[in-house]
């Protein structure tokens, strides 16, 4: 039997390399790849806590459901600005969307 | 038990005697056995593959009215295996530029994706592999891969022909997944359960067909099988005229072959679950009791005809344009499909606890009612249409007059 | 659950090994003679002109961004379906009906959207 | 060591891996295709956990269709694709570090706290997990506002999104 502790330690790992990519990416696309990788990071815990805590609260899978919903929208909404922005600066580098900075 | 009344289960139950006599655990036993089963189960599947080659051409040959392969062996039933040989003696051919990993691998799990729905068919009562109780969202799972495959295939290749078909591949076979979700929860707002013997069970003692109960989601989950698999009138993805022979075009010998057989096994495979899903799986009035084998050739045979529909419409169908395609998809069978199922899900609420064929004919009667209005619908669209375009050709008739 | 999800872990292994099998056998038995002309990429005889990756047009993302919402929400609708069959008859039960028909009807409302702004006209 | 244990082991190095390598790749469709193998592995853990519906929804909907996008989406937004080059920014080296103090953080929570080396009790017989799941759903007592709000939530991505990314140039 595999104890929680497994699930935790990997977990913790896997948010820590999508929390790497998300600062250190240039690419507005790369940074949200990390997002994916820290949200399942997120879902691992989730599921791991329901299945090792009490069974008959079905809560950590339905959570893990909505973060499934969340994801999604972040993906659909946060490439939808990439793209547009991409139409109209001709880049996805993060860095240089400075439009905003003053 | 004995082996003729259930031949599966009593050679299982016996190798697993014969394994924990070699003094293997049974975990152990039970793997190896699970093993064998998936390998006697997939070996089948190929075999069926060759044989659909075979009855692929020979088909397409009575449609366009010719003869087809009758050289190697009576009715040339031997052509596939001479075709394998060729394929096998190909030379490989990568193209200048690929991504050598992604490329191989593309077919790879073309194949693996179809061969992967065959781990949950349920051949007949007592024949059936995993009895998963998510079965209709793994068959959409497994599809997932197939839209994964296409893309590695089209974006590695490197030709703009291939990355040019597997867009299109994909845009079409996403799309036509939502219907086909759809319509996969109809079967399972009916039966209460996602697993795919519960359902076929469900058509049994007591049931009847869903193609009775639900005649729109059967018509729904056809169009789309036609979509996902990117059968003609849906392929665009090959489209010789236009992109040459789609995603696939670098690819030559076995790695073209793979991509070819899991594209016929595929068809197969959706025929046999139309037949799960609608017409009883291997139920055929009391006669799958004789044995589980009868079962599982009625299976097979009901899942031939679906294939059959499939061929059929491939070879009679023209290809439409993406633009009326992708359009078909989202303003017509989209909203169409969620109709049905809000008034299968009302229904079914409703008429709880009533007798069967009142809940049979009320279903019926309700899709036929929805059938029509859609029908009446589309009736005042099109009229709407022609209003529409009519004074512009009187005016440049006129135009032209003068 | 677990035994089934081994059959299917060894159904996997099972079905990537033939495919590759395949593969291999064809690459032991079959000829290899490259030559630049061969492997060059085929566009029907033509030279090739300009990147091979071309750009695309944006459509194609919408659908599969339209795509992507609807999918999520027939995730939600599968618990929903076999909840059906387990609620009580009578009142409660169209009510759970009633609840997942909102939920529908809200999608659609996003769907009458999309079409309204020709989103999902090919443009 | 059981063969549970090994398989999980497997698994953890599949995504590890994968997740390294999705952050650390210069080739934009390569990161996707390691998140691709990453979401995998962790539908595996999920079954490993019994959680059977999420194993399948997780293939569903981020291999099947939030992967999909992505490819999409580095598509159209390289007029060439394999642009090699610098994928990093210069500070790079702080976000190293600001990952592994997290991880060590997060660990030395973890580790404190007395759940930690846990272990499951067996799934009760006859348990359905999406039985379950479907009844918390619909229930007046459990989620049924979540539920309803969800599709909200997509309603308003989906708006979003197309407002977003359809207006022309």
């Amino acid at each position: 039997m595999i104890p929680l502790s497994w699930y935790l330690i990997l977990a913790a790992a896997l948010f820590s390399v999508g929390l790497f990519g998300v600062l250190a990416r240039k690419n507005a696309i790369a940074i949200l790849l990390g997002i994916e990788l820290m949200l399942n990071a997120v879902n691992i815990n989730l599921v791991a806590f329901w299945r090792y805590g009490s069974l008959a609260s079905i809560a950590g899978q339905v959570f893990a459901i909505i973060v499934f919903a969340v994801a999604a929208a972040e993906v659909a909404v946060g490439l939808g600005l990439v793209i547009s922005i991409y139409r109209r600066r001709n880049t996805v580098v993060a860095d240089e969307l400075d439009l905003m900075k003053w | 038990m004995t082996f003729w009344s259930d031949p599966i289960n009593f050679v299982a139950q016996w190798l697993r005697d014969v394994f924990t006599g070699w003094g293997w655990s049974s975990g152990l036993a039970n793997a190896i056995i699970l093993l064998l089963g998936a390998l006697v189960l997939v070996s089948f599947a190929m075999l069926l593959d060759i044989f659909l080659v075979w009855i692929e051409r020979k088909v397409v040959a009575r449609f366009q009215d010719r003869l087809g392969p009758n050289r190697v062996g009576p009715f040339g039933i031997f052509q596939p295996f001479a075709d394998i040989v060729k394929l096998i003696l190909k030379e490989d051919i990568t193209p200048v530029g690929a991504d050598k990993l992604v490329y191989n691998l593309a077919p790879i799990l073309s194949l693996t994706s179809v061969l992967l729905l065959w781990a949950i068919l349920p051949l007949a009562a007592t024949i059936y592999g995993a009895d998963l109780n998510v079965a209709l969202l793994y068959l959409v799972a497994a599809g997932a891969l197939g839209t994964l495959s296409i893309i590695m295939a089209g974006w590695s290749s490197n030709n703009k022909y291939a990355l040019l078909g597997a867009f299109r591949m994909v845009a079409s076979m996403v799309s036509y997944e939502i219907p086909m979700v759809v319509a996969l929860l109809i079967p399972t707002i009916i039966t209460g359960s996602m697993s795919v013997r519960e359902i076929t069970l469900a058509q049994g003692d007591g049931g009847v067909w869903f193609f009775i109960v639900a005649p729109l989601a059967t018509v729904i989950f056809l169009i789309s099988a036609i979509a996902e698999l990117g059968r003609s009138p849906f392929d665009l993805n090959e489209a010789e005229s236009e992109i040459v022979a789609g995603f696939h075009i670098e690819y030559t010998g076995m790695k073209f072959g793979l991509f070819y057989a899991g594209e016929l096994l595929h068809a197969f495979t959706f025929g046999g679950f139309l037949a799960i899903l609608f017409f009883g799986g291997y139920r055929f009035f009391g006669l799958e009791n004789l044995h589980p084998l009868v079962g599982a050739i009625i299976f097979l045979v009901k899942a031939l005809i679906g294939y059959w529909v499939i061929m059929w419409v491939k070879y009679t169908v023209p290809r439409i344009r993406i633009d009326h395609m992708l359009g078909f998809n989202w303003k017509f069978l989209t909203p169409l499909s969620l109709v049905v199922l809000m008034v299968t899900a009302v229904l079914n609420q409703a008429l709880a606890g009533s007798e069967t064929w009142v809940y049979a004919l009320v279903m019926f009667l309700a899709n036929v009612v929805v059938g029509w209005l859609t029908l009446e619908i589309l009736r005042a669209y099109s009229r709407s249409q022609r209003k529409a375009e009519e004074p512009v050709v009187e005016s440049v008739a006129q135009a032209a007059h003068h | 659950m677990q035994s089934e999800w081994l059959y299917i872990g060894l159904f996997l292994l099972v079905g990537i090994f033939i495919p590759v099998a395949a593969i291999v056998i064809s690459a032991l038995l079959g000829p290899k003679k490259p030559n630049p002309i061969k492997q060059s990429t085929y566009e029907c005889g033509m030279e090739t002109v300009g990147v091979n990756w071309v750009q695309f047009k944006a459509p194609y993302y919408i659908f599969a961004l339209i795509f992507l919402i609807f999918d999520v929400e027939t995730v939600f609708l599968f618990p929903w379906a076999i909840a059906l069959n387990q609620s009580q008859p009578g009142v409660l039960g169209v009510f759970v009906a009633v609840e997942g028909v909102i939920f529908i009807l809200i999608l659609l409302a996003g769907l009458v959207y999309a079409w309204r702004k020709g989103a999902l006209e090919w443009m | 060591m059981t063969a549970i244990q090994i398989l999980f082991i497997l698994s953890a190095v599949v995504i590890l891996g994968a997740a390294v390598m999705v952050v650390s790749t210069k080739n934009l469709v390569h990161a996707a295709l390691y998140l691709v193998a990453a979401l995998f592995g962790v539908a595996v853990l999920f079954a490993l956990l019994d959680a059977t519906f999420l194993t399948v929804v997780q293939v569903v909907v981020y291999i099947g269709a939030i992967a999909i996008l992505f490819i999409f989406a580095i598509m159209l937004t390289r007029r060439e694709m394999r642009d090699q080059g610098e994928q990093l920014n210069r500070g790079w080296g702080a976000a190293a570090l600001i990952g592994l103090l997290t991880f060590g953080g997060l660990f030395m929570l973890l580790s404190s706290w007395r759940g930690f080396n846990g272990t499951a009790a067996a799934l009760p017989s006859g348990f359905d997990g999406v039985v379950e799941l479907g009844a918390a759903l619909v229930s007046t007592d459990a989620f049924v506002l979540p539920f309803e709000v969800a599709s909200v939530l997509l309603l308003a991505a989906l708006i979003g999104a197309v407002y977003v990314a359809g207006t022309k140039k």
